[in-house]
Parts: C-alpha cells; structure tokens; sequence
C-alpha cells in the first residue's frame, strides 16, 4: 500500500539475516542442525545459506540431538561460535543433558577457567495443529538454570538484531523462536540497530494495568491491549524478551505503578515463566498491588491436534481480556 | 481388548497368521488402498480439512503391506509420523482414521492425535510417534512384557534410516539383543530423512551389517517389490517367533512425495525420483498379476472397490462432530 | 534407648520394604535400572532384591537411560507394572523425551485408549558434596508436566506407603527421594498404614504463618519451626508432597488464616517449585494476606564442591529463619 | 593460553611429541605417581579432608601414562569422573589437583570441581564429566573446531566400556566417522560399569569390533602391559594426527578398588580381583625394569621421589584457604 522506502521482511528473513551477517563478520561462526543445509532448514530459515557459506559453515547434522549439541559445546571450547539449530524445542529433550550438565555448568565447575560461547537457536510453540509432540513451549525449563541466558524475540526487529549480542556473550544462549512469527511481516530494522539482551522493554505504555508477556504471545496481548483501549482500559505492555536473567525491574517499576498485573504465556500454566513473574511482582511489588496478578496460560493438557480443541488450550485474545477486565475490577 | 479375547481372536485370524504363500491379489488391493487413501488425504489437506504436518507413504506401501501380512492379531504394531500406511494395513478402521486426520471426535484418537499419531488399542496399533526414534524404546519395552509373561507374540517397530542415527536406535536394539526381546526392527530405508541422504547421515550406509554388531540377525530386502519383503518378513518375524529374539530387517524403498506438505524437495534430482518411479510398488504388483493372468479389468475392479471404500471413509470423517470444547481436559490423567 | 515394640528403620529401607511388599502382591510389578541388582542399588536401596526376586524381576540394565526408561513406557502398555529407577534425577535427562513425549503424553494423544501404569524412581538432591552434575533437583521440571503425577515423600511413613498407590495409578507417576533422607531413622510405619498421593499434609500446625516445604527441606523447616516456637512464632508446616497435582486448596486453607507465606524448596530459585506455590497464593489468597510470600531456595548457581560453598547454596534453617522472622514482621 | 603461546609450547615440548621409544622410567614413574596420589587420597578420605565421591583409579594407571605420553601440548584431553590419572599424567599441577579434592581456593577449579571435576586450561585438560558419556559429545566438538581451523591437533576422550550403551557413544563416534573429526576414542574397558559386567552391558563384548562397525579404525591393547599400551596408543595418536579421522583403542583394564568410595564391591569374586592383580601394571613394569639391570634401590629412589612430591602437594592443598563464600555466585556467568 505505501510506498515507503522501509524495506518489508518477514521474521524468517530477519532471523536468517542475522546470521548471514555474523557469519560474515566473524569466520568462526557456523551453522549446524538438522537440514539446515540442502533442506534449507526445517522452517526455511536457513534457506540458500548452504550455497552462500559452504557446506563447511552450514552443516546438516545427523538425527543426534544430543551428540551435535554437545559438539557445539565442544567447537565453542575450542575456539569457534557455533550457531546450533535444534530443529524444534521438541527434540531439544534429546540434548537436554549436554545443555544443562555441560554447557551451562561448565564455567563454575571449572572455576571459570572455560566458558561456553555457543548459541542454541530452536522453534517452540503451538497453534499449527501439530499436536501433542510438536508444539512445546519449555522456555520456562531453560530459564530455571543457572549459567543460561534465554533471549525470545518477539518481534522481527529482535529477531534481527539479538543474534549477534548472543554471539558475543562469552556464555550459553538459547534463543526460542515461536513457529508462528516465522510468517510476520514488518519492515526491516535499519541495519546496525542495537538491542538490548539484558533487558525487557515496554511494548505499549498504559496505567491501568501492566500485561506481561513475551515471544509468541506478544501479539495476542497487542492485540488484547488494543481492545482494553477500545474499552477505556490502559495497558501497558512489557515484552519480557530476555527470560534468563529476568528483568524483574522492568517489571516492578511498571506494576508498582499500575497497581494490577496479568502474565501472560504459552507454557502450561503450572511452573511456565508466568509463575516466576508473578512469585516476582509478589515478592517486589506486593504494597503496591491493587489486585492478585492472574496469569493465562496454556491448558494443561498435551496439545490437541483438532483445530478448536487447540486453540482451547492455548491463550487467546478473549482469556487475556478476560482477566485483564478481572484485575481492573470489570466484570471480574 | 481383554488377553482371552485376543487370544481368541488370533486363533481364528488364520489368514493373517498363517499364510505360507502370499495372496498377490490381497496385498494389491492394500497397496492400492493406503495409495488412493493418500492421495485423497493430499486433496483434503489442499482444501483445509486436513491440518498439521501430513508425511505421506506413497512409494512405500509394498513395506506395510508386505510385513504386516505376518502378523497375528496379539501382535504389536509400532509406527511412525508416517503410519497411514502402517495403520490401515494393520486393520485399524479407515472411517475413524480418516475422521482424527480431520480431527474429528469419530477420530481413532477423538481427534487429539492427527496424522501422525494414529493409535488403536483393538489391533494393538502403538502408534504414530512425532519424534524420530522415539518408538524403539517403547517396542523393547512391549518385547519385554511379552518375554516376561511368556508370550509368544511378536512387536514389530517400523523407523526410518534417519532414526538410526539417533542413539534411541542403538540403546534399544542393543537392549533388545542382550534381553533376547521379540522385537523386529524394521527400518524403512527411504534414502533420505527429511532432506539428509543416507550417507550423511550414517558412517556405515549397509544398514545390515550395521545392525548386525549388536549381534542381531539383520538383512534387507527390495522394498518397492512387495513379494520380497513378503517373503524377507515371513523369515523375520518367524525367527522373532521361533527364536523369542530380535531381528533386523531393512526394506529398502523410496518416497515419491517430498518428506511432507511443507516440503519443496530441492535436495533430491529429478532423474532420481523419476529412476525410483519406474519400480512403483504397485507397477511392479500389476505387471505379475497381468502376466499371471489378470485383466486390465479385474484391476480396475479392485481401484473401483478401493475408491468405494476411501469415499465411504472420507464421508464418514466428513460428516463427523467436534469434539465438545468442554471435554478438552478429558484424557489428561485418568482422574482417579 | 527405649524398649518399646515399635521397629526401627530407615527411609532407604522403607522404600526397600515398600518395593518388596509390591512385588509380593502383584506378580506384574518389577523393577529394573542401572545397577539394581547385583550391586544393590546406586544408594543400596534394592540391597538383596535380587536374591529374593531374582534377575528377571529385578533387572540390572545397561547405561541406557532413554531406552530403559521407554522399555517401561512400553512394558506398563504390554500389561506389567514395572517400577523404574533412574539412579539419580542428574541422568534423567537423558530420558526426558520419553518421560513427557510418550509416557506423559500417551493417554490424551489417544483419545483415552492407552495409559501407562508405570512408576519411575529416583534419587534427587544436594548436600553430598557431589558437585554440580549430581546435586540437581528438577522435580519442578516433572510438576509442569501434564499426564504425570510427581511424589517427593519426605518422610519414612511417605517412602513406605506411597510407592503402592502410585502403582495403582494407571499413569504414570514419578517419585523423586532426596539423598540425604535414605540414612533418617524412625518408627517403621504400622503394616496397612494409607498414605494419600492426591493431598498435602500439615506437618506441624501454627498459627502466625505457613511454611510450606516438601522432601529433602521438610526437615530443615520442621527444625525452623521449632525454633520459630522458641520465639514465639507459631509456625504451621505444610508437606506439600504430592508436587503434581499440587494441592492448592490445603496451602490456601493454611496462608488464608495465618496471613503469612515462606516456601522453601532446594530447586534454583527462579521457576522452582517455590514460584508456583507463591504464584497460587497470590491467586488463592491475596486479599488475606498480610506480608509478601517469600522463597528460599537454591542460589542460582550450579551447586559447587567445596562444603562451605554448597552448605551457602542450599536452603538451610537459618535462611528459613530470617525468612519468617520477615514475613511477621520481626528483623524483616 | 593463546594459540601462539601453545604453538610455541608444542614446538619445545618435545619429550611428550616425538618420541619414538618408551621411557620406562619415566612411565614407572609416572604410574607410581598416580598410585600414590590416590592411595593417599583414601585416607584424606578417610580423615574426612576429601568428601563426595571418589573414583580410584588404581589398576589402571598405564593406560593414562601410555596414551597421554603421545600427545602434544597443544592437543586436548576429555576425561571422565575417574580423573586423576589423566589430570596427573596430562601435567596438571599436582599441587592444585589436590587442593581441588580437598575443595580449597587454591585448586584447579577454586574448589568447585572436586574429584569429578578436574579440568585445565593451559594443559588443555577439559574434564572431569560426572555425566556417563557426557564427554564424548565435548570431545568430537573439539575436532570439529580443529578440524574447521585447519590445526593438526589431536583430542583424546576417554570413556569406561559402560558408556558404549549410552546413545551418545553411537551418536558420537557416528559424526565423528562422517565428518571425520580428529579425536582418539579411548575406551577403558576394566569390564565392569559399577556393578554391571560387560556382558550384561553391551549385546557385542569385543569393543574394538563394535567401534569398526563405524567405519572408525578400532583396535584393542593390553591395559595392564604399559610398554603395549604405548605402542598401540602411538599408532593411534599418530593415525588420528596424519588421517584426521577418529580412531577407536581399547585398553583392557581392571580396578582394583571399588567403583567408588560407597561401593561394597558385592558384584566380583575375589579370585577375580586378585587374578587382575597379579597383572598389576606397576608388578609388569617393575619386573621389566628390574630384568634390565634396574636395582631395588633405583626403584626405591622413585617411590620416595613421588612420595615426596605427594607430600608436598598435600601440604599445599593443607595449607590452602577457602574461597569466600561471597564468591559463590562468581562465574555462573561472564556477569557481562
Ligand atoms: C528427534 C527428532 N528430531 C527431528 C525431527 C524432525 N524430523 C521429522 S521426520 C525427520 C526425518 C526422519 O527421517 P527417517 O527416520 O529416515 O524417516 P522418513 O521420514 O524418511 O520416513 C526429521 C528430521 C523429529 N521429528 N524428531
Ligand atoms: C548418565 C549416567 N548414568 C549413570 C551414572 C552413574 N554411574 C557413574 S559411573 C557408572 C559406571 C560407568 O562405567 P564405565 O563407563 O565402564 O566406567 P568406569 O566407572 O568403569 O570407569 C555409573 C552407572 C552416571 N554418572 N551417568
Ligand atoms: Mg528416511
Ligand atoms: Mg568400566
């Protein structure tokens, strides 16, 4: 429609520009997963990479989750900074214990003596119909563990522009990317755009309430947001982005102002990251709670294939207006 | 199904259990049958009704076909994301397989599993597993309840060349091996997982002599001519049986469809596919039967026949309900 | 010292003689794992099972976690009920795609049609000197799981009686035992004592605040508590021990009159048990509450050898002191 | 250390890189080291100074001192929890080692690691992995970055033959064999993984021929003949460095003690363990030496030398102070 001179992307491209460019600015990065290569990736998102980069720097893996991962710990150690692709954080269980007894132990076991500069990338979520298996949200496990750092971007300006900060992180990154971004579109960010992996970020200012989310979900709070507007409610929305360490503060400053809080995320609702935010708010701001922060999540049953028991699980627009109305005292 | 029940049932399943030559026009009719099954699901997936990954078998039927043929009714049956196939030969129903492809609460699984997880308990059909490799340690572990209750039953677990990368593959036959579980590992070599070609994948590309140094009799068989890997599993599960062991049997075939709707298929030549075309299971079915004496008609019969059945299957799915939103927690635990 | 009928035993023996008693009963249940059998357990658990079971049903496997524990998924389903024993919780990740792919996941992917009865055991915990790759305790990875139940029994009737329910449970249900119990003495639980898997337990009753526990930390607040009294702080303990599903209801009968909330669990602090147990009071009893619900739990930090540096890791009574001393509002 | 610096240290390190005989004294030594390291780890044990677990090595000690004499400064190690002799052998301080078992500021790990957990930058010792086979994932990643940047070094892993059913073996050595990785897979087959013998471990108990099922060149040596082990491992290091590709060595070993501090050792006959001990490593060598003119006395001057470097390292370790506890949090990240 305009005809603007913003660039259009998608997240896709934006997460695959991103590593076209640290893979160009820096010749130890590399790629490795399932067909990531010749395949293009399980998603497309490395798609052309092979022929850009080789074979060399764009490896296709064996079906061995846990044995390429720890080769990737392994390349780190020894001097490379490997971009590991677990094609979904379904198979990521595989290599699970590569993950947390090795990668992110490792620098306070050895008394800092090594550390681990890889970065994991892998796509979670639900909302495609793939059922019970493929369509996880275990983010919330990474960001029990020490010696992690989590980033989700929510967003295809994240998406572009957390890699290359990963990369440079001396330590362990896992980056989720919901499956259902890869499609967004928006304009590319302006190149050498900085951005921040320590630190959450205000997606929408309000007063009346502060919503907090992340990654896949982000839109539907937008969106929920938009609506409350509509309604003479004022969300603030707080894009955690950074799920280990957790920008508590952000969050604090933005309750203890707003006086009411729901969390929003796709996980189960038992011991998914909006437990943590809320035992947070509690812990930091609970003088300056107006209301008990509610949390939406997902249903806590194995993700069904058919479409409307799916979309029954998984957190809409209407559960977050729902209880976003709850805690402002509408029809609560 | 109650183990008296079964075990009634496999008295009196003598056509399955029992065969010493193969019924050609029989396992035509099943190729055909998971063929235009699959080929109906492509429609439907292209009109919507069909969601969520969708891995078709077309290429690969004579492996179903030709296996399953061998087993008693008490047997088991371990599939994965690509067990269409695996599971209509097996006997599960077609109308409430196609109804879970369309998520329907006349589905197999009332519309929870899809595509790839096709489960029914009255043919002991184990599904349907979404994860690559992930059905090997649960095949040993019905090998081993079989073993333990003295049993004679047979647990057949279908996985791809790609899963034997996994290290699933090598604990579970290793296991296998050293317990002497009933297991036949049937490993369907289509060449390629996902986009990845067997030599990229397997340092050793003889998957026999591969699986042979866990000490477990393996050999293969032509995978596209159904009579072979009739025969090569007639052997197979015979000595599961006779012996209370695993074996190892590797079907070599090939996909003519890309590894799933999502899938542009750049990674394999025209020439190649085109090289596997020309030994179509079904084609190669058709010419012996032709020459046996059967007429273009009698063939068209059966197609006629097999569409009949796929209509009334597809009508049955269509004309389905939703499960009601209210039983989404249904299933969860068993609520005790 | 006193002479009185009631037998001695161990927690380690409880479990022993709650294992043996289920194999007495019920010809379908067995057990196997790494080293069970000739060795007797890694902890000496399943000393001298072997010899009275024998080697089929006390089943020594290869160093093969994902395949041994998907050969009970798939032997529960083939009509045993095999009690699984996954040495410590520090391997089970390596089994984690079965756990939650299959076994959890089994019974609603198939509309109801399989379930899967099986038990799978293991040690979980710090405190040993066993460094960062043994001392884990990812029991609340387990409780975010829907499809399994998850026991931590903290005391010797617990380890006694729980074990026969849970393998009546036709799903299935993980039990996890901290290391440091196996050597506590006590009374042996009384032949036929039923011990309920659904349900919390109040432990030590009070009146100024809750502490909420569970397991391996159940002895160090039940300790805290009674120094609490000495101050007088009246302190109610709750056992949590059923970790899913969690019994809300009993911790909020507990926090909505006594107005006060500590939770420890040995888990890192971010996204431990204790999150979720503060997340559902905010949610159950906010508007009863007179101070913040506070967490002590595991330093964020893989758990270190050296004895003074692990002892400063874990929870011990005097963080749990300083925590209830602030949530009354003394020292706080 | 920076590359350059470990390029220059390779290059002057030339009793550890080129020797093409043996030198027996300084294997003896080396191996009565290790013995007397850990014997009197046993009773710091004892004393309480050393807690958690405690994995001797002790039986074993010439396959660290056979294998390790081949390598290169700037080539890496992979161990696993029954670490001492590798760190030991590697050149890891001895001073710090012990300091590190008795969880002092002054060990090579601040205190961290403990006996599990030895690891060494500078002599490129990386572990020390409490996890079985957690190191050999580590390890081909390390040949994969030598590999990527063009550097003819070599990785040793070494791993007991229990963690050959671990999915991460196959995984492992698969990779290894498809992208030809520069690592030396060093098994330490003592025949038993805890109380489980191998024959209860794995289907195929010759290890060197169930390694060459990878296509990875795999031979076994006398684990208890240091001379043997040398010269198989000389073969070995030297086919990785010159190939490039992974190569498989068993070292038929036994232990001694018991698996761990903790264990009762109810699983072996006693006749067992002490038909093992005749073959005591140190027992071959000595006769060895003693046949080629050594005297009692030059012996005796060996076992007081390492006694006293024993000493020493564990008066450093005494003397050593404990890391502030307001470092706990210090390196879980760079903080950065
Ligand atoms: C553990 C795991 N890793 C990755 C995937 C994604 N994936 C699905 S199918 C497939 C290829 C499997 O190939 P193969 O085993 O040969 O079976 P085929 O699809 O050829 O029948 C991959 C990589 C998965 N489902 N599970
Ligand atoms: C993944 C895993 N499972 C179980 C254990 C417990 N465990 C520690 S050592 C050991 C035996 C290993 O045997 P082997 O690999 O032969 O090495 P060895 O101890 O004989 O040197 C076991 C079972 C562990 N540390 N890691
Ligand atoms: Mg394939
Ligand atoms: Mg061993």
């Amino acid at each position: 429609m305009t005809t603007t001179a913003v660039q259009e992307t998608t997240y896709r491209e934006a997460v695959r520009e991103a590593m076209r460019e640290a893979m160009q600015r820096d010749e130890r990065v590399f790629l490795m997963g399932e067909d990531v290569g010749r395949y293009g990736g399980g998603f497309g998102v490395s798609l052309g990479m092979i022929e850009e980069f080789g074979e060399v720097r764009v490896r296709d893996t064996p079906l061995s989750e846990s044995a390429f991962v720890g080769a990737g710990i392994g390349a780190a150690l020894g001097g490379m900074r490997p971009i590991v692709e677990v094609m979904t954080v379904n198979f990521v269980m595989l290599a699970m214990d590569q993950i947390v007894n090795t990668a992110a132990a490792l620098r306070h076991m050895t008394g800092g003596q090594f550390s681990v500069p890889l970065v994991i990338r892998m796509t979670t979520g639900g909302g495609r119909q793939l059922a019970a298996q493929h369509s996880h949200s275990l983010e919330n496990w990474f960001a029990h563990v020490p010696g992690l750092r989590v980033l989700a971007p929510g967003t295809i300006e994240d998406a572009r522009c957390m890699l290359w900060p990963a990369l440079l992180d001396p330590d362990p990154v896992v980056i989720v990317e919901h499956g259902s971004l890869y499609n967004a579109k928006g304009p590319a960010p302006t190149p050498g755009t900085e951005v921040d992996i320590d630190r959450a970020v205000v997606r929408r200012p309000g007063d009346d309430l502060t919503l907090v989310t992340y990654g896949g979900s982000l839109g539907l709070v937008l969106d929920a947001a938009e609506r409350l507007a509509v309604e003479g409610i004022s969300a603030e929305v707080i894009d955690l982005r950074v799920l280990r360490p957790l920008d508590s503060a952000a969050v604090a400053e933005s309750v203890c102002r707003t006086h009411r809080a729901v969390v929003v995320d796709e996980g189960w609702r038992t011991l998914g990251m909006s437990a943590e935010v809320s035992a947070r708010i509690m812990e930091d701001c609970f003088y300056d709670l107006d209301a008990p922060v509610d949390r939406v999540c997902t249903q806590e049953v194995p993700i069904p294939y058919a479409k409307h028991l799916e979309e029954a699980a998984l957190p809409s627009v209407e559960r977050v207006l729902t209880a976003a109305r709850g805690a402002v005292g509408r029809d609560g | 199904m109650s183990a008296a029940r079964r075990k009634e049932a496999a008295a009196t399943s003598g056509s399955h259990a029992v065969a010493h030559a193969p019924d050609r026009d029989a396992l035509y009719e099943r190729m055909l049958l998971v063929r235009r099954f699959e080929e109906r699901c492509v429609e439907l997936y292209s009109s919507g009704l069909i969601r969520g990954f969708l891995h078709l078998y077309i290429g690969e039927e004579a492996v179903a076909v030709g296996v399953l043929d061998h087993l008693r009714e008490d047997d088991a049956v371990v599939a994965t994301y690509r067990d269409h196939g695996q599971a209509l030969v097996r006997g599960v129903p077609i109308g409430p397989v196609m109804a879970e492809m369309l998520g329907k609460a006349e589905g197999v699984c009332r519309g929870r599993g899809g595509s790839m997880h096709l489960f029914h308990a009255p043919t002991r059909f184990y599904g349907g597993n979404g994860i690559v490799g992930g059905g090997l340690p649960l095949a040993i572990g019905l090998g081993l309840a079989d073993r333990m209750q003295g049993r004679d039953r047979v647990t057949v677990c279908f996985f791809g060349e790609g899963a034997m990368a996994e290290g699933e593959f090598h604990e579970s036959i290793n296991l296998a091996a050293l317990w002497r579980l009933p297991v036949l590992f049937l490993c369907e070599n289509n060449l390629y997982a996902m986009g990845t070609a067997l030599d990229r994948s397997e340092s050793e590309t003889n998957l026999a002599v591969k699986a042979a140094s866990y000490e477990v009799p393996a050999w293969s068989c032509d995978g596209m001519d159904v009579l072979a890997v009739w025969e090569a599993a007639r052997r197979a599960v015979e000595l599961v049986r006779d012996s209370g062991g695993p074996v190892f049997l590797e079907a070599k075939t090939y996909r003519f469809r890309a590894h799933s709707m999502y899938d542009a298929d750049r990674y394999r030549e025209k020439a190649e596919i085109e090289h596997w075309r020309e030994r179509d299971p079904l084609l190669l079915l058709r010419t012996t039967l032709l020459a046996d004496g059967a007429t273009e008609k009698d063939l068209e019969a059966v197609d006629a026949r097999v569409t009949a059945v796929i209509d009334e299957a597809v009508a049955y799915a269509e004309a389905g309900t939703d499960e009601p939103v209210d039983e989404l927690l249904t299933f969860v635990t068993s609520g005790r």
